[in-house]
Formats: C-alpha cells, structure tokens, sequence
C-alpha cells in the first residue's frame, strides 16, 4: 500500500471511531471518547498529508482504488472506489485538519455533557461520511456521502432534542436537504440515461468527447445545481442554514460552515467539464452565487444572534464559490473553500468560545468590551473578521480577490459577468460592515452583560484557544497558497487543475487592470469596516436606537424567505397531506367494508341480495335449477 | 298404466299435502304416505330390495325421528305473516317451470325400454342379494364412507341434542353427592352454590335430587312463556334465552349479585329491578305447579 | 310397461313441489319434510333409469339402485343431525321459524 | 433445499398446533432457524419437479434461481426475531399463532419457489388464510371488520386472477403450466387477448401489491392486527403482488406489459407519492407504518413496470429489504405498545432521555426506512427509480418526489416519538428485544453494503423477463447503459 492508497484509510478509520464511540462510548469515561475521536481525525489528516506529498511526486494526476462491486444490473455497472487526487486531497486536509481541531476544542467544549460520547459518534461519523463524499470515484458514492453527511448534520442540530425548537431546526435542514438531494438522483438518472455510467470521470471524459448533446448536458447540470444548493444553501434552499445554529458550536464551526456546506462548491468542480461544456448552467450557477451571496449578507446586518450573523456570512461567502465554480474558475472555489474554512472555522469556535464563557449567552446586544476578559478569543476572532472581510494580507483576500478577478475576465458565463462582478463588490463591502459589527458588538465597546454572565465571564481553557491559534494563523497564512497568478507564483491552481481539466478559458487583461481590479477589492473591504466603525464605534450604532424600520425587519427575518415558504411551500404540501389523508380513509378505504363509494354499485346489488334469509337463497339457487333444465329441454334435449 | 297414474296420484296428493297442512303431524303423516307409495313405486320398478328399505328406513325409522322430534319440541302449526310475500307467487312459478324444463327434456329424448326379458335378466328383481353385490364391489369405497359419515353424525347428533342435559346431569350428580353425605351425618338440607344456567335449589336428600334433575330437564326442554312477566316483551326474553334463563324458577331465584350481573351484560339498566322480575316470576312460577 | 319418461316426469313433479315447500314454509321441521319428498324425487328418478339402462349381464345394471341405497343412508345421517341442529336452536330460541335465523347477514 | 424451505415450517407448523406452549415455542425457533440456515444455501441447489395434476398439465416445479434466492433468505431471516418476539409477546394462544407464523412462512416460500403457475396460485391462496386468521383471532377491536375487508379485497382479486391462469394455458396452447413452456407460447397470443389475461391477473396482484386505489385494506390489517406487531410483520413478508407481475405477469404477457404497463407504471408512481404524503400525516403508529410499507410498494410498482432490467432488479431487491426495515419496524411499535399501550405517537416524546437504545436503533431503521444511502432499502430504491426512468423519465420523477416527503414522514415520527420534551419515562430496551432486532440489523447492513451478490441472483430471473420483453416490441427496451 503506497502512501497514497494510505489515505483511502481515513474514512475507515473515522467510522471506526464512530462505532466504538457509538457502541461503547457510555462505559468510556468522559475525555476518552473525545481523544479516541480527534486521535482517529488526526490520523486521517496525517494520511492525507502522506498523500498530499506522494501525489506532488507522482507523475500521473490520480490514483484509483476500486473499494468493491456494489452492484450490477444489466450492463449497467456499479462499483464503489475511491479516487484520490489533488483536488480530493486538498478536500481531505481541510477535512481532517479543520476537523481535527474541532474534535478537540469539543472536549473541552462539550466537558460534562450527558451525551458526550453521542456527541463524538456524531461528529466522527460526520467526517467519515464527508470523507467518502470527497473520495467519491462516482456520483453514486458521493451520493451516499451526501446524504451521510446530511444525515449526520440532522442528528447533529438536534443534538440537545429535548428542546422542540432544536428538533424542528434539525428536522428543517433534513428536509430542505433532501429536496436537494432529489435534484441529486435525477441528476444521476439523467446522468445514467446520457452516458449509461455514474462514474465520475468516465462521464467527464464522456462529456469532453462530445458524446452527448449540449442541452441534455444543461439539463443534468441544473439538477447537480439543484442537489448543490440544497447542501450548500444556497438559493432557494439556503433556509435551513440559519436554523441549523441550534446544534453546538463546534458542530455548526465543522459542518455548517467549514465542510459539508462546501460540498455542493465540490460537486460543481468535480463535475467541471461538465459545466463548462453548459454556459447555460455554469450562468445559472454564477447567478444564483451572486443573488444568495447579497441577500445573506443583507439578512446579516440586522440578527443579534452570535452565530446567526455567520451563519448568513457562511451562505452569502458560499455564493461567492459558487459564482466562482460558476465563471470556470474551479480552482478558484475550492481556494475559497480552503480559506473560507479556517477563517469560518474560526469565527464559529470564537463564537463557542464567548458562549462557553457567557454561560450559554448568544445575544450579541448583551455583549461587549469582551476583549479585556478574553483575549485570545478576541485577537483570532479579529484576524478572523478582517480575513473574512478581505482585508489585504490576510486569506481571505486572496481568494475573493481571485473569484472578482475570475469573474472580471470569464468567458463563460457571458456578458452579465459585470453584472455579477459589481454584485459581488457590493456584497464584499457588505460583508466587511456586518463583519465590523459583528467583532465591534462582542469585543469591543461598552459591556452589556448582564449580571449572570459578567460573574461567569472567562477566557476559554487551552484545549479551546489553542485550536483557534492555530486556525488563525491559518487564515493568516492560507491565502498565499493562491497568490494573483498575473504577478506570482500561485501553486493553488496549478495543483487543483492537475484534477480539474476543464476547456475554460478567461481573458488576459492588461496588468494594470489586475491591480485596479486589486485595488477595487482592497477599497470594497475599507469601505465596509469604514462604515462600521462610524456606524458602531462612533455613532454607538444601534445597540442604543431600537430601530425597527421595515427593511430592518425584512433582514431580521432571513429576507422573508421562511415567510415565503411557509404558506408557499409547507402549508399548501401539509393541507394536500391531510386532503390526501382524509380521502383515503373516507373514500378509497370505505368503499368495500361500508358499501358504497368506489365500489358502490356492486356493493348495493350484493348487499340486497344478503338478506340473511335461508329461504330467500334458496330460490336464488332454485332459480338456477329452473334456467338449467330449461335450457336443457330448449336446448333439444342432452345429446 | 293405470296403475301408475293412480300411484302418481296418490303420491301427488300426499306430496302437496306435506306442504300445505298446518299441523306438522299431519304433514308427516302424510309424508309417510307419500314415500309408502313410493315404495309400492319401486316394486314397479323392479326394485324389491329398495322398497322393503324404503319402508323399513324412511317410512319407518326416519319419519318416527320425525314425529318423535315434532311432538318433544311441541311444534304447533299455524304461521306469522311473512315479510317476503313476493317469495310464493315467485316459487310457484320457478316450480312450474322447472318441472315443465325437466319433463320436456324428459319426453323429448324418450328412448324405448328394454324388452322385460332383459329387464329382469339384468336387475333379477333387484333383490337384497343384487344390491348387495353392486354396493361390495363397485360401490365399495362410497358404502365405507357412508358407514363412517352415519358414525359422525350419530356422534354429531348425539352431542347437539345432549350437551345442556349431560352438564346439568353432571352438576346434578354433584349436588346428590354432595347432599347425600351431610344427610347422613346431620340429616340437615344443605344449600350449595349454583351452577350456570343460575338456578339454585335446595337438594335435602337423594329422592329429593332426583326429581330435581328432572326438573331441570324439564325447564331445559320446556320453556315458560316469560312475556308474562311484566316488563319482558319477545326481545327480552330472546335475550334471555340466550342466557339460558327460559324459566320462572331460574328468574325467581335470581341473587342481587346475579341480577347486576345480568343487568350490566344484556343493558337492563336496572330494569330488573324495578319491575320487581323475581317477585313477578315466583308468583307466576307458582302458579305454574298447581 | 310404463315408460321410463314417465317417472321422471313424475319424480320432477316431486321435487318442485318439495322445492316449494322448502320455499314456503317457515318452520324449520317442514323445510325438513319438504327435503325429504326432494330427496326420495330424486331416488325414483334413480330408480327408474336404472331399469331403463339395464342391459343383460352387465355389471353396471345396478348402479342405480345401489347409489339410491347409499343415499338412503346419507338422508338417514343428515335427519339425525339435522334434527339435532334443530333440538338445539329450538332451546336456544324457542322457535324454530327459520326467518327468525338470519345472522348470516353481513 | 428447496423443498426443505416449505416443508420444514409447515410440518413444524403441524407439530406446533398440537404443543403446549413452551414446546411449540421451542420448536417454532428451531424451524426458524433451521429454515433459514437451508434458506442460504438455496442458491445453487437442486430444483424439483413432478407431476402433480397430470390431467391439468400441472406440474409440481419447485426451482430457487433468481429472486427466490434473495427473497427466501431475507423472510427466513426476519422470520427468527418475529417468531421469537411472538413466543415472548404473546401471550393468548401462543402455539396456535406460532403455528400459523410458520404456515405463513411455507406458504411464503412456495409462492417465491413455483414454477408452475397452478402451483403458484395454490401458495398464494394458501397464505391467505393464516394470514386472515392472525388478524380474526388475535387482532384488535375491530378486527372482524378489517379481516372482512381484506377477504373481499383478497378474495375479489385472486378470482379474477384465477380466471386468467386457468384460461392462459389452453388460449395459449402451452403443454403445461410450467413457466418454461408457458413462457414459450404465452408471447404468441394476440395482443389484446394478453391484455385481457393480464388484467385478470393484474388485479389480483394489484391488490396484495398493493396499488392505488386497491390498497384500502392495508390500513386497517395493519392498524388492527395484534399490537405486538408480530403479525404485520407476517403481512409484510406477505406483501407478494410485486414478485407476483415480476415473476409471472410480466414475463407470460409481454405484449400486454408493453402496452399497458405505463397505466401501471403512474398508478404505482401514485401509490408511492400517495402514500408518502399522507404517511407525513399520520398520528398513529400502526397506520404510519402502513402508508410507509405503502410507499414503499409504490416504488417497487414503479421498478417493475418501469420494464428496465435495472428497475426490476431493483423492485425485487427493494421488496427484500422492506422485509427488514418494515418488519422491524412493526416490532418496534410492538415494544412501544407494550411499554405505554398507545399507538398515539401525540402521547410519546422525548424518549430519547429514557431509551437511547431504543431510540438509537429506531431511528437506524427508520432511516433504513427512508432510504437512508448505505442501508439496506437504498439500493433498491435507487435501482427501481433509475430503471423507471430510462423509460418513462417523467413518471419515474414524479415518483421520485416521494423521496422528499419520505423524509418528512421519516423524521416527523422520529421527532414525536424520541424528540421534544420528554412526558413520560419509559423502559431501556431489554436484552431479549435488542436480540429481536439484530438480525434485523445485520441483515439491514449486508444489504445495505454489499448487495451486489443478491442483484446477481435476481439478475438471473429479470434478464430472462427482459428478453421476453423485447422478443414482443419492434422496438426494444431501453436498457440502462445501453448507449
């Protein structure tokens, strides 16, 4: 087994973690669950990383490995294996490397709680799944990675279920993701029926070769698109998101933000020539990024929940993947996926970290001049807010500098790029406003605590604020991975695209465009954490107005999606349920035991006729003795 | 021929006389005369055998079960009016039309007989010894399960028509054991516990017990009318009968437990009660002896 | 020698009016009776083929009569217990109008 | 073997009846186990066959190839942990119930393993009754009037499906009823004699399938039979209309398939989006497992009319699994019955706190249930979907909408029973029930993982179908990854 083939172990080893957990966790004592999970996670990263070394010297771009034959029918073929290249493994370090340090701010984070080792069962059964989404050779088995880690996510949000609310949240995101996740099958069935395999790069080279239609193509690309918004809530399946922050912190830090959300970004790569042969679809793609990433960031601005605000930056920064998969640049939006996961990753567990240190307090109003109690927390949560915001020098900037420039010069998607490249600074000078509110509100400022809280307030154990060290200089260091390509050396692309081999070509502008466009972004981010500070810092912003403008409310709500589906959606499918319900058992079910309805005439005649009368059957039966033997002598006779 | 259309007749005659008399001795009696013709029939039909057995069996045993059965349950004659009066008209008319079907079918494919000589050469008169060799060889199997089904239906017959006398024979032997021994010792009347159908009497000694048990049989066999009971119309006492109360004494030796009992499961609402039944049957129960 | 058509024609006068009896009455023990006079319709029937098909020294000649003999046994059995049936519903009852049993009912 | 799998639970059946109960009990898990353990080596062994009728030119033709082999193993599988909750449940009659479970189990096995189709439909005359009799002598209030329901369902529909077996042999000229010289002949009849014959038979299936608008009877046979759950188990093994169009209807009558397999197709489509729907509605434990079984039959419906040798491997594979995941189920609302006496799932929440266990294993089957990727239903579903909708793409999606609401059903009776606050403590599974449900559980696992080995199986039956599918059409049917 070379050091690639290594690395095929790494779900393996997380479901094994799962079992044991799962199976025994409650005769283990408190931390041990906890170690045992993060110790099979950082063994799966220290695989990856072996792969990630192997594959740099290896001279073809993948290695297979066939895992066994799931089924056959026909000659239609199904086997599960695992394909790992650059762009799986880059997946698979993010994976395990942001989950390892997740797994272990939870020991301390999830100190003393009654389902500690349910918790990590979860959790690990969660990368496991992931991993094998990653892996995937085939949409099929990246289907059943799919709905693993959405099935994982349900049992994560409703972690704490004695609460209905929880329950509903998790019950939401369950739903909503298996709405997309029948985009997903029918994607597959076309799929089957357009190329006769679901293996993944069989159907790429398939599609490359030309060997189906460009408008089924559209076709297939729009349900992957439809599977990909649901898992990576975008529109119009971003509602569940925002909901989800009821499981744990470090649970909405791993899932909801750094790794099952970027799935569908993951999809749309994977599947990339697939959509670069569809400008249709990869239009689509791009719009729907650009429309979810400003009306997140716009349903940001006005939730007071802590983790709400990243909840919609976490939808609103996957738009901007998903508008950067969309424009071609493939790389581009797995570079943002990368970054994105530290900086999220971090934002999330800061958040943990404030909750943990408030008691459970996640009212941002009721926050404030924080910094002095913890500062650890509050320096990464500050290299965090300025990555997000894309402040120069930090990841974050990088990478959505990256996907304006990729947008900026697309040749696929045609001439409403501009559109969407001016959609997209908007949104960057939003995100850094709602950003800036966000670490201004918590950290600094006056202190709003109140009594409970201020008694409890502390900085967070070791276990807790080293990990996010570490995420931070992560989100320091990350972005220089994908330098501008124009002017440095950038290996991010370069190693993606040894996987990624899609026919998208963008435009070379002059160099000093480049930098304009640079500058453009840098100015975007300014802006944004300008308005901030004179919002927040010096006008004292809202905490002291308790506005309640229309608009405001319009953001407080989600952007009214929730009160859009509700009677859309949810009301009209329970009414057609219950109507359903009622004609069965009133109709359909009544007919035969009652005597009327569906068999109704039939029924009557019979019913008559049972009397219960001996004698009244037995002229019946009399009757037929008389037809006989006059049919017999009108007959002429027996012979 | 002659003699064939007076048998004919006969037979007619008889055969509609079993349906229409009212009183079902008469129309037995007349179904005895009926198959006694029958008989004479199959002596025409060189059937000797078979119209000795016709005699001896049907006209002999069975119809004596018959009468035997009518005159125990005392069936009376006479008939409500029946709520399907369509069914008369409509029977009589399927019947002339069957008959007609079957005798038309009969006379058009009228073959002609053998000559008497080979008649007689093939049935031999059809005597006992003719039949029995036809049923010990060809019908040897069929005759074997007619012996059994005949054994079936006695043992079936038997326990339709003896499980209640067999139960209350049992209790009642109890009781005479149980009576005898306290008889002996203090010759005082013991009172037992009573058994399903709720009856409770009191065996002083063995004399005594027996015509208890008589009794009983006989409130078994012989139910009083207990419409006159005031308060229990044809419904009540269906459902009482359902019960296995179908006499005065039985009600009149109703406990108060019994009675709640009784009233919970046949939905009285309390009716026994308060229209004082036990009083009502004991009176009546009485007057029934004298 | 009276023609075989003949019997049946009388036989089949028999069974209706049986027919009608069972049709008509109501009590129980006369829709007995009425069976019976179907049943010994039906035996004369028998009775008269078998001297119409009988053919010298066949061993069949007889086959008539010996199936009247076995359905003589079986009417035996079948009055046995149907009295029986009708001792019992009589008790239970205390009529025996058939009417009055019509819980075969749905 | 093959005659072993019949013989054994119905001789045992016999000796059962006649037991005291803790005899019947032992030997009735004897059987069990015993039948399964020949069940596994049903692949491969020997078929039987003699004359049987020779005057009807029926034969008795017993053979395991194709999906007898799969289906078997899994009814003799769920048959162990039923068959040991009863004993352990039931307490009223337990020899007798014992005894028809096994009855059930033969009747089941003869119906999977006849070749001739005289002999078929005995078998599947024959589970009827221990099937009606578990519901008339053990089921609940209003027992009688479902029982009655059922035995018109059932009973209108085998007649008709009676009328066309018996007139196939001799409109078709066929030597024998034997599926090989039927097969043989059947194709040449005229297409709309077949569709005559096939709607007989259609009915027949459609009713113990069951399809929309024939499933009436389902409801209350599984909301009134014994609340140990016990019996709908059996009812749920029973549930053979899909193996009946798999196995006879479709290949005898290929021509009447092709043409009027698409109304089939939609009224499956129906049933499964039908029963789905109203399924998120249900309150009622029992009546919620039975849209959900409902549902799920929908989509086998959908795999075997879809035509496609994907799909039809797939229904097959899918009626296997709901054996399982429905079966398991209807044991677990036993337990919950016995532990508050409620189907009300209103009355339960929050169970999770008392009975993780318990609660953990629910939701594994319940997720089994709703075709969680990686458990034992999923493949099946997957199949039977994707085989539908090479040919009739449309159909097969709107069927592919109750994917949705299956998670609603799936996660709405999880919420109530195990979510929320909890009202009432209640008992941790005990050992002995936790034995009930792992053989379910493995059995949901291997399916689940590796189920390559039983779609190779009952790949052996459906190519031949599909061969006899594309001998009648000019134009041949669609096969999934046929380019």
């Amino acid at each position: 087994m070379s050091a690639v083939e290594l690395a095929a172990l790494a779900p393996a080893l997380a479901l094994l973690g799962a079992l044991i957990n799962g199976l025994f966790g409650r005769a283990l004592k408190e931390p041990l669950p906890g170690y045992l999970a993060s110790a099979t996670v950082g063994l799966g990263f220290l695989f990856s990383l072996f792969a990630f070394f192997a594959l740099q010297s290896m001279e073809e771009p993948s290695v297979h490995i066939a895992l066994w034959d799931y089924l056959k029918a026909g000659n239609f073929d199904l086997s599960l294996g695992f394909t790992i290249d650059t762009l799986s493994v880059t997946m698979m370090l993010i994976i395990t490397g942001v989950g390892f340090l997740i797994h272990l701010y939870s020991i301390a984070y999830m100190h003393g709680d009654s389902g500690f080792s349910r918790y990590f069962s979860f959790l690990n059964l969660f990368v496991a799944a992931m991993l094998i989404l990653v892996l995937a050779d085939s949409f099929f088995l990246m289907f059943i990675g799919w709905e693993g880690v959405g099935v994982c996510s349900y049992l994560l949000i409703s972690f704490w279920y004695t609460e209905r609310a929880n329950a509903d949240a998790a019950r939401k995101a369950f739903i909503t993701n298996r709405v997309g996740d029948v985009g997903f099958l029918l994607a597959m069935f076309l799929t089957v029926f357009a190329f006769g395999t679901l293996n993944i790069h069989e159907v790429n080279e398939l599609a490359l070769a030309g060997a189906v239609s460009g408008g089924l193509i559209t076709v297939i690309g729009l349900f992957y698109l439809l599977a990909a918004t649901g898992k990576s809530a975008q529109l119009p399946l971003q509602v569940w998101l925002p909901d989800a922050m009821a499981g744990p912190t470090p649970v909405s830090a791993l899932i909801h933000a750094a790794t099952m959300v970027t799935a569908g970004v993951y999809l749309i790569a994977r599947a990339g020539p697939l959509f670069a042969l569809s400008p249709v679809a990869s239009t689509w793609v791009a719009w729907i990024g650009a429309l979810t990433a400003i009306i997140a960031a716009f349903a940001a601005f006005a939730q007071t929940d802590i983790k709400k605000i990243l909840a919609f930056s976490t939808i609103s920064q996957l738009g901007y993947m998903f508008v950067a998969v969309g424009a071609g640049a493939y790389w581009v939006g797995i570079f943002h996926v990368f970054t994105h996961a530290f900086f999220k990753a971090l934002l999330f567990l800061g958040s943990g970290s404030v909750i943990h240190a408030l008691g459970g307090e996640q009212d941002i109003r009721k926050m404030g001049g924080l910094h002095k109690h913890m500062k650890v927390t509050s320096f990464t949560s500050l290299i965090a807010t300025l990555a997000i915001a894309g402040v120069p020098f930090f990841a974050g900037f990088f990478s959505k500098d990256a996907i304006l420039a990729h947008v900026f010069n697309s040749e696929l998607i045609g001439g409403s790029k501009y559109l969407l490249y001016v959609l997209l600074l908007v949104t960057a000078v939003m995100t850094a406003f709602y950003m800036f509110r966000w670490y201004f509100q918590i950290f600094r400022g006056e202190e709003r605590l109140s009594e409970e809280a201020r008694a409890h307030v502390h900085e967070s154990p070791a276990l807790m604020t080293v990990p996010l060290m570490i995420l931070a200089f992560f989100s320091v260091a990350a972005g220089y991975f994908g330098l501008p390509e124009f002017a440095f050396p950038n290996v991010f692309s370069h190693w993606i695209e040894r996987s990624v081999e899609a026919p998208v070509s963008f435009g070379h502008p002059s160099v000093g465009l480049e930098w304009f466009l640079i500058l453009l972004s840098v100015a975007a981010a300014a802006l944004g954490l300008g308005i901030g500070y004179w919002v927040y810092a010096m006008r004292k912003g809202e905490p002291a107005r308790g506005d309640t403008g229309a608009l405001r409310n319009l953001s407080a709500s989600g952007a009214g999606f929730d009160a859009l589906y509700r009677p859309l959606f949810i009301r009209s499918s329970e009414g057609l349920a219950s109507g359903l319900s009622s004609l069965d058992s009133n109709v359909v079910n009544k007919g035969v035991s009652q005597g009327a309805g569906s068999v109704g005439l039939l029924a009557n005649v019979v019913r008559w006729l049972q009397t219960g009368y001996a004698r009244q059957y037995a002229l019946f039966m009399f009757i037929g003795v008389a037809i006989l033997a006059l049919v017999v002598a009108l007959n002429g006779g027996l012979s | 021929m002659l003699g064939f259309l007076l048998l004919s007749a006969v037979m007619i005659v008889g055969a509609v006389g079993v349906i229409s008399l009212k009183q079902p001795v008469h129309a037995a009696l007349s179904l005895v005369g009926t198959l006694l013709t029958l008989a004479v029939t199959y002596v025409t039909l060189e059937a000797h055998f078979l119209a000795a057995v016709q005699v001896i069996v049907y006209a002999g045993a069975i119809m004596v079960l018959f009468l035997f059965v009518i005159m125990l349950l005392n069936i009376q004659g006479g008939q409500q009016a029946s709520d399907m009066k369509w069914l008369r008209p409509a029977a009589y008319g399927v019947a002339v039309l069957a008959a007609a079907g079957i005798a038309i079918t009969a006379f058009r494919n009228a073959a002609p007989l053998p000559d008497a000589a080979t008649i007689n050469a093939a049935l031999q008169g059809g005597g006992a010894e003719q039949v029995a060799d036809a049923l010990f060889s060809e019908f040897v199997l069929p005759f074997q399960l007619v012996g059994i089904l005949l054994l079936t239906g006695i043992i079936g017959a038997t326990s339709l028509v003896q499980r209640k006398a067999m139960t209350i024979y049992g209790e009642a032997q109890k009781k005479v054991v149980a009576a005898a021994k306290p008889a002996k010792a203090k010759a005082s009347v013991a009172v037992l516990e009573g058994p399903e159908p709720a009856h409770i009497a009191p065996a002083p000694a063995e004399p005594q017990a027996q015509e208890d048990i008589e009794q009983e049989l006989k409130d078994i066999l012989e139910p009083d009318d207990l419409k006159l009971i005031k308060g229990i119309g044809p419904i009540l006492e269906g459902l009482l009968h359902e019960h296995g109360i179908t006499t005065f004494e039985q009600i009149a030796a109703l406990t108060p437990e019994e009675i709640e009992e009784l009233d919970e499961k046949l939905d009285f609402r309390g009716r026994i009660e308060r229209e004082d039944w036990v009083s009502q049957a004991k009176l009546l129960a009485e007057g029934k002896k004298q | 020698m009276v023609p075989t058509e003949y019997y049946i024609a009388l036989s089949s006068i028999i069974f209706v009016i049986g027919a009608v009896g069972v049709l008509t009455r109501r009590s129980a023990i006369m829709v007995f009776l009425s069976v019976e006079l179907m049943l010994n319709a039906a035996n004369l029937a028998l009775v008269a083929f078998a001297r119409q098909w009988s053919v010298a020294g066949a061993a069949t000649a007889l086959n008539g009569q010996a199936a009247v003999f076995i359905i003589l046994a079986i009417a035996a059995a079948e009055v046995a217990v149907g009295l029986g049936i009708l001792v019992a519903i009589f008790r239970y009852r205390s009529s025996t109008d058939i009417d009055a049993l019509s819980e075969v009912r749905l | 073997m093959t005659l072993a799998v019949i013989l054994i639970p119905f001789l045992v059946a016999l000796l059962v009846i006649f037991s005291p109960r803790g005899m019947a009990y032992a030997l009735a898990l004897l059987s069990t186990f015993a039948t399964f353990i020949c069940s596994l080596f049903l692949a491969g062994s020997s078929p039987l066959s003699r004359q049987w009728i020779p005057g009807f030119g029926s034969y008795f033709e017993l053979s395991s190839v194709g999906a007898a082999s799969v289906l078997i193993p899994v009814a003799a599988l769920v048959m162990i942990p039923t068959v040991y909750y009863a004993g352990y449940k039931v307490v009223e009659r337990t020899s007798g119930l014992l005894a028809l479970l096994l009855a059930m189990q033969a009747g089941l096995n003869g119906i999977f393993l006849a070749k001739d189709l005289l002999l078929f439909y005995v078998f599947w005359e024959a589970t009827l009754i221990p099937s009606v009799l578990m519901l008339g002598i053990w089921g609940r209030e209003e027992r009688r009037q479902a029982a009655l329901k059922y035995l018109i369902y059932a009973v209108a529909g085998s007649f008709l499906m009676l009328i066309s077996i018996l007139a196939i042999k001799p409109l078709s000229g066929a030597v024998s009823y034997r599926i090989t010289d039927l097969m043989a002949t059947t194709p040449n009849l005229a297409t709309a004699t077949q569709i005559w014959l096939f709607i007989g038979m259609a009915i027949g299936m459609a009713v113990k399938l069951p399809l929309w608008p024939l499933h009436g009877w389902l409801i209350d046979f599984n909301e009134q039979n014994h609340v140990s759950g016990v019996a709908d188990v059996a009812g749920t093994l029973y549930k053979v209309g899909g193996f009946g169009f798999f196995a006879w209807a479709l290949p005898l009558l290929p021509a009447a398939a092709q043409s009027i397999g698409l109304l089939f197709l939609i009224l499956s489509a129906i049933t499964a989006l039908y029963a789905a729907l109203i399924a998120t509605t249900q309150t009622h434990l029992k009546r919620f497992l039975a849209y959900t079984s409902l549902a799920h039959m929908g989509i086998v419906g959908v795999g075997v009319f879809g035509l496609n040798i994907a799909g039809l491997n797939g229904a097959v594979f899918l009626l296997a699994a709901q054996m399982l995941s429905t079966g398991g189920l209807f044991l677990i609302s036993g337990m919950l019955y016995e532990r508050k006496g409620d189907f009300d799932m209103t009355a339960y929440g929050g169970l999770s706190k008392s009975a993780p266990a318990l609660a953990a294993l629910s939701l594994f089957i319940l997720f089994t249930s709703i075709g969680v990727p990686g458990l034992a239903n999923f493949p099946g579903e997957f199949m039977s979907l994707m085989g539908a909708f090479q040919t009739y793409p449309w159909v097969a999606a709107l069927a592919t909408l109750s994917v949705i609401a299956a998670g609603v059903y799936g996660v709405n009776a999880y919420q109530r029973l195990f979510q929320g606050e909890q009202k009432e403590a209640i008992r941790e599974i005990r050992s002995a029930e936790f034995l009930v449900l792992v053989p379910l559980l493995a059995g949901i696992l291997w399916l689940g993982l590796f189920p390559s080995q039983s779609f190779e199986h009952i790949d052996e039956q459906s190519s031949l179908l599909t061969q006899q599918l594309e001998q009648v059409d000019a134009t041949p049917v669609k096969l999934a990854g046929g380019n």
